[in-house]
């Protein structure tokens, strides 16, 4: 037929190959040197998180009474120990434990929900979605900080609770995103296209609307995470932590600010790692926003 | 809608807001488990004390809602008093109304937010437009890399090396109390870098938007020289929706101040309201969570009203949707 | 109630087309809520496309053209009056049996790229409707999403590539083998190539064309282009804030229109050999809140009085 | 000799890009004389626009003149010092862009716009300059113009915010104006009227170049025509005689490919494929994988720009003077 051949491609796609809206984001992303790096850090913090109690030559609550506030390179203590005698650099693993656990906990939690509520509030409206304002409305004079340590006051200081906390502190805000991207998706003339094949509301829902929203919620979850991490520390350092004596990075700088001038390695270490931490985090968090506004989906 | 029903619309829904906070917070509490007895007999207790706190309590409790009242009533007697701004005396300092205490808390923590969002603002618009006309330069990159370590950290962290610096290093700056402007310095300098890392970034981003739009184009070929496009037509049209961070970065700001008071030792009220919670100090925390509620709420109010006042289709009443359906036509169009 | 796999067998007889319309519509009327005030979108239109003939939908931007285009695909309920495809009342139906109904009518929007879904390939794009109504497994269903791609004339070596990764022209015949694939009976073409660079456009025409002659297809078609009306359809209908101010066979409407803003179209348009028609001496305002007859001034010319 | 009023030589203009440089406007010349109009007629991505701004120096970031020159009355713009360069735009090149909504700035009113211009050129002081922007505000048919040079763009209607730019352009008279697809973003009924429009500042000598993509609009507005193809000029000809016999492949496709009221015996006959990406741009001709008339020297060497013969005598000028017909095909100019 004249027409086909009449429709031959010209020149530029003959180049490109096919591909989907992931593989060009993760090409993008493993092009960026400094968020790969960071990305691969972030899942050496996750194993050893993991695998603490065999990587830590101590139990986080075991003193040595002999060795307190050693300094680093101690005898069997190569960071040092605390006033109590307890290994540092175990406290420092377990610490990073207890961070992660609660903020990939807290945002796994948060976004499940946000997820549920924000699509349904976007695509059914009416009702559901000002129940949703309303909620946002209240939350949003609630400054989530404050709210999180009257949530912890409320629930005892387990881990759990920490983590619950912080994740009813931010699933708002992200119901809200995910709200504003469906109702941006759903103006999208596919969503319309769909409609007229012929598909369901849930067919639309998660097969066409959640997968192009997905990119913004993955850019603000990876920037969610970091930002847990901090916000687990901050309770600690307030006194509102994980109960003691489970390690949390918080009341290690806070009880290292304590002991500043007599063993300044008890702050110096757990800030630094905590700092190296949240950065590698956000940068890989940089290197996925990056990722996706170019492919234009998100303007 | 005219600006009088506006506003009085706003005002229901932000004294709706507060009742709803006011309920949450209270509820929370109930189900706290402890109240203030047994809280402050366990610290007491610990510190060899007696039952000095139980006193206070009894003190402070019954001066204000008698012996035996059910919770529903203290609630209702508690927001009768907040209707008229009395919050009664505080639990842990039966001395001490609950409004006294955030007159004088408040003005210390807001001294350092709004002095750190006024330095923020100052520093991150030159930033941001210096990044956003270099683009893709090495000055650009650099200044971006800084912007990811600003909002990495949190302020408590910068407060933890600006004391590792200034106080363990040099010694120049104490690193606690609150006396003087040398003790203003540290905890200021920890709450500048967030909000100038954030705002940066937006003006950026916000300013390279600008300067692909058609009418900086136009701009230029009516002859304008760049300097005076940029501040007239693009710097000014980037800004607006700055103002819309504004709102929520001055609120985290207010509420943020907390961890830096608690590393600092300052009296703001953040830390009062973090003790309060604690303590199971009824009043306290709920006077605070109301007034910072308050707060929030008036600071958004005002940032929309400021936006409404520079941009000149929401000025015009309903102007916006009618604009924003417009543009989209014309794209579609095109 | 209609059984769906009889309207599915071709009309054969003329009488059989002449007897029921495959869509029309009846008294439409469309309000929309906005936050500014109530809009009458479209006001009380009726029109009817018998099988195999094409029905031209003319006006410019506001003349309620889209929306009449969505009240005819059942996208969106009318305020008041009835859809009827094969005349069966749309507004009765819901659920699952309009989502099957769908079948039957099949669209084409003007913006190519923005109605394919991104994340799918163009033959999984083609093959989504077959999915959709579960037509045949999966590897038939790929197989028919290339053989219709063929159709259109997209090399078979691209067809796992993404919507973006094609041009304009391109997507539109994506788009096009999208809606021909459950072989509907209706067509709606929304301004199908007003994005489209001029020789693109030219393409995608003769492309639907040959189409539509080949698939006895019946066809709505929408522009704001008198030209490309003319060359398409069988019966022009004009509007104008959303009122119908003339309808008529098109040749009828192209060589003698009786309606000032007709003649007003008529005289934008700025040809290519010959000069423009002067422009009418009477200009028409439209006062829609009081709306005057529809006037049949020749056998199936109807005219709006001014 | 007397200068006409806009002369482009051998213009070339690059995109910078990571791979290299990407011509985009490669030898284009043009002239435009006052009272007369130009239009310069190609698809998306033939570089007609990059032409015009290259002509203002208006480029992109990435963009640079690469060579060639640009006389406005006889002096060259492509190496004026920035500061004089400034003096040319507004002042003597107005410019009018597609679409009001995005090129006029939505929080300035119409005064501001229509007024900065004059005081940044010095032209006048600022109560002499609301009153020119009043008067141009009327002379493009926008009522009530005291009152309406207080509001913003947003509450214009469409057409009368496409008649506000073209306004904007025209309050500090500029001897050339250059529009860019002036009336694609308007409705169909209003495209008439504000070609009109320009045809009156046309008539007052105002010269003008039509940038579009719809031959019609070429042939109600102007007076001579070049086709642009994937950077270069394929065909310069009077409008009429273009479109009467066009010549070049390309143009004959571009007008068969036109649709037209009472055109609809005439078949319709589509260019075949799409115009090339320039980063991949075909050898030799870059127009010969679409042409049916194609052959080895199309596909291996570029014909230059040649003036049409027949039989050595320059044919098709229709005697006005400075017309010229010209195309570049192997093809058409080796036997007319």
């Amino acid at each position: 037929m004249a027409l086909a051949e009449a429709t031959e491609p010209t020149g530029s796609i003959e180049a490109v190959k096919a591909r989907g809206h992931w593989a060009g984001a993760w090409a993008r992303f493993r092009a960026n040197r400094l968020a790969f790096i960071s990305l691969i850090f972030c899942g050496l913090l996750v194993i050893t998180a993991i695998a603490a109690p065999w990587i830590a030559p101590y139990h986080f609550t075991e003193t040595d009474p002999t060795a307190r506030l050693a300094p680093i390179g101690a005898d069997g203590h190569w960071l040092g120990t605390d006033m109590l005698g307890r290994d540092l650099f175990s406290r420092m693993i377990y610490g990073l434990r207890t961070a992660l656990f609660v903020a990939f906990g807290a945002e796994l939690a948060s976004l499940v929900v946000a997820i549920v509520i924000g699509l349904s509030a976007g695509y059914i409206g009416g009702r559901v979605d000002q129940g949703l304002m309303g909620i946002t409305d209240v939350m949003y004079a609630f400054p989530s900080y404050l709210f999180a340590i009257v949530l912890v006051t409320v629930m005892g200081r387990s881990l759990w609770a920490v983590m619950l906390a912080i994740g009813i502190s931010s699933w708002v805000t992200q119901a809200r995103l995910v709200r504003a991207q469906v109702l941006s998706v759903k103006e999208r003339e596919y969503i319309e296209a769909a409609r007229s094949m012929g598909a369901s509301g849930t067919t639309i829902s998660f097969r066409y609307i959640l997968p192009n929203a997905v990119g913004p919620l993955l850019v603000t979850t990876s920037f969610a995470i970091p930002a847990a991490i901090g916000a687990e520390a901050g309770l600690a350092l307030l006194g509102l932590g994980v109960q003691p004596p489970t390690p949390s990075w918080g009341s290690m700088i806070s009880e290292g600010t304590s002991y500043i001038l007599a063993a300044p390695h008890l702050l110096l270490f757990p800030a630094g790692m905590f700092a190296l931490t949240l950065l590698a985090f956000t940068w890989v968090g940089d290197g996925v926003r990056d990722a996706f506004d170019a492919n234009g989906e998100s303007r | 809608m005219s600006f009088a029903s506006y506003m009085a619309k706003r005002i229901v829904r932000m004294v709706l807001s507060l009742v709803a906070v006011s309920m949450i917070t209270f509820t929370l509490l109930q189900m706290a488990p402890g109240n203030f007895a047994d809280i402050q007999r366990i610290s007491a207790g610990a510190a060899q004390f007696g039952g000095a706190g139980t006193e206070d309590m009894v003190h402070a409790f019954a001066s204000r809602y008698g012996d035996d009242i059910p919770a529903w009533r203290q609630y209702l007697i508690f927001m009768k008093g907040a209707a008229t701004w009395d919050f009664g005396p505080s639990y842990k300092y039966p001395t001490r109304d609950v409004q006294d205490i955030i007159a004088q808390g408040f003005p210390i923590s807001a001294t350092i937010a709004l002095i750190a969002v006024a330095i923020s603002l100052v520093i991150a618009i030159p930033i941001g437009m210096f990044a956003a006309l270099r683009q893709n330069s090495p000055a650009d990159h650099g200044t971006m890399f800084v912007i990811t370590l600003g909002t990495a950290l949190p302020n408590y962290l910068t407060g933890v090396i600006l004391v590792v610096i200034f106080t363990l290093t040099f010694g120049i700056l104490p690193s606690s109390g609150w006396s003087g402007p040398e003790h203003m310095v540290m905890p200021i300098l920890a709450l500048v870098l967030g909000p100038t890392a954030v705002l940066a970034r937006y003006v950026r981003s916000s300013m390279l938007e600008t300067l692909r739009e058609e009418y900086v184009v136009a701009a230029l070929a009516k002859g304008g020289r760049q300097s005076v496009v940029i501040t007239r037509h693009a710097l000014r049209n980037s800004l607006i929706p700055i103002v819309t961070v504004l709102g929520p970065l001055l609120a985290s700001l207010m509420t943020g101040t907390v961890f830096v008071e608690a590393l600092f030792r300052i009296p703001g009220l953040g830390l009062f309201f973090a003790q309060a919670a604690a303590s199971r100090d009824m009043p306290l925390l709920m006077g605070t969570a109301l007034f910072f509620a308050l707060i929030l709420m008036t600071m958004n109010l005002i940032v929309d009203l400021v936006y409404g006042y520079l941009d000149p289709r929401i000025r015009a009443a309903g102007g916006v949707s009618r604009w924003r359906s417009q543009k989209r036509l014309s794209r579609q169009a095109a | 109630m209609v059984d769906v796999s009889d309207v599915a067998e071709p009309v054969t007889t003329e009488r059989a087309a002449s007897e029921r319309p495959v869509i029309a519509a009846e008294h439409v009327d469309k309000v929309f809520n906005t936050r500014a005030g109530e809009v009458h979108a479209v006001r009380d239109v009726s029109l009817a496309v018998h099988s195999g003939q094409t029905l031209g939908l003319v006006g410019e931007s506001g003349s309620g053209k889209s929306t009449m285009a969505r009240l005819l695909m059942g996208l969106l309920p009318p305020t008041s009056g009835t859809v009827r495809l094969d005349g069966l009342d749309l507004s009765t139906v819901r659920g699952a049996r309009l989502r099957q109904l769908r079948s039957q009518m099949q669209m084409v929007f003007q913006n190519p790229f923005g109605s394919l879904l991104p994340h799918y390939s163009a033959a999984a794009n083609v093959a989504e409707p077959l999915r959709l109504h579960k037509r045949g497994d999966k590897a038939w269903r790929r197989e028919r999403a290339v053989e219709l791609l063929d159709l259109v004339g997209v090399n078979r070596r691209f067809v796992d590539h993404y919507p973006r990764q094609f041009s304009g022209g391109q997507q539109q015949r994506i788009a096009i083998a999208r809606a021909l694939a459950l072989e509907p009976r209706l067509l709606v073409c929304d301004e199908p190539t007003s994005s489209l660079d001029v020789s693109i456009q030219a393409q995608v025409l003769v492309l639907l064309e040959e189409l539509r002659s080949r698939l006895g297809l019946t066809v709505v078609f929408i522009s704001h282009n008198l030209a490309v009306v003319e060359r398409f359809a069988d019966r022009v209908t004009v509007m104008c804030m959303g009122q119908v101010v003339e309808s008529a066979p098109t040749e009828a409407l192209f060589g003698a229109p009786r309606h000032p803003y007709t003649e007003k179209l008529l005289a934008a348009i700025l040809p290519v050999t010959s000069d423009p028609l002067p422009q009418p001496d009477i200009s028409w305002r439209s006062s829609p809140d009081q709306p005057s007859a529809l006037v049949e001034v020749a056998p199936g010319h109807e005219v709006r009085e001014s | 000799m007397t200068n006409s009023l806009l002369e482009v030589r051998d213009l070339r203009t690059d995109f910078l890009l990571k791979s290299g440089r990407l011509r985009v406007v490669d030898g284009v010349s043009l002239t435009v004389e006052p009272g007369q109009a130009l239009a310069i007629v190609g698809e998306s991505g033939s570089g007609k626009s990059i032409t015009m701004r290259s002509v203002m120096r208006v480029l992109p970031k990435t963009a640079r003149i690469a060579g060639g020159s640009v006389r406005l009355d006889g002096r060259e713009l492509t190496e004026l010092p920035e500061r004089q360069m400034r003096q040319v735009r507004g002042r003597q090149i107005g410019m009018v862009f597609q679409n009001a909504m995005e090129a006029l700035n939505p929080t300035l009113t119409l005064e501001r716009q229509l007024t900065e211009h004059l005081s940044w050129h010095g032209i006048c002081g600022k109560a002499e300059a609301r009153r020119r922007a009043i008067e141009t505000l009327g002379d493009v048919g926008i009522p009530e113009p005291e009152k309406r040079i207080r509001t913003y763009p947003f509450q214009l209607s469409g057409g009368m915010r496409q008649r506000a730019m073209i306004a904007m352009a025209m309050v500090a008279r500029p001897s050339l104006l250059i529009a860019d697809e002036p009336t694609t973003a308007v409705d169909v009924t209003v495209q008439r009227q504000i070609l009109d429009l320009l045809a009156e500042f046309k008539a007052r000598g105002t010269g003008i170049v039509m940038i579009t993509h719809d031959l019609g609009v070429a042939r109600y507005f102007c007076d001579d025509a070049v086709v642009m193809y994937a950077g270069r000029i394929v065909e310069r000809a009077p409008v009429r005689e273009l479109l009467a016999r066009p010549s070049h492949p390309y143009s004959t496709g571009l007008f068969r490919s036109t649709i037209e009221v009472g055109g609809r015996d005439r078949a319709l006959a589509p260019i075949p494929g799409a115009p090339p990406d320039l980063a991949q741009r075909p050898p030799g001709c870059a127009f010969h994988p679409r042409c049916e008339r194609a052959e080895s020297v199309c596909r291996e060497n570029e014909q230059m720009l040649l003036p049409l013969t027949v039989n050595g005598v320059s044919r098709g000028t229709s005697g006005r003077p400075g017309a010229v017909r010209e195309a570049a095909c192997w093809k058409v100019a080796a036997h007319g």
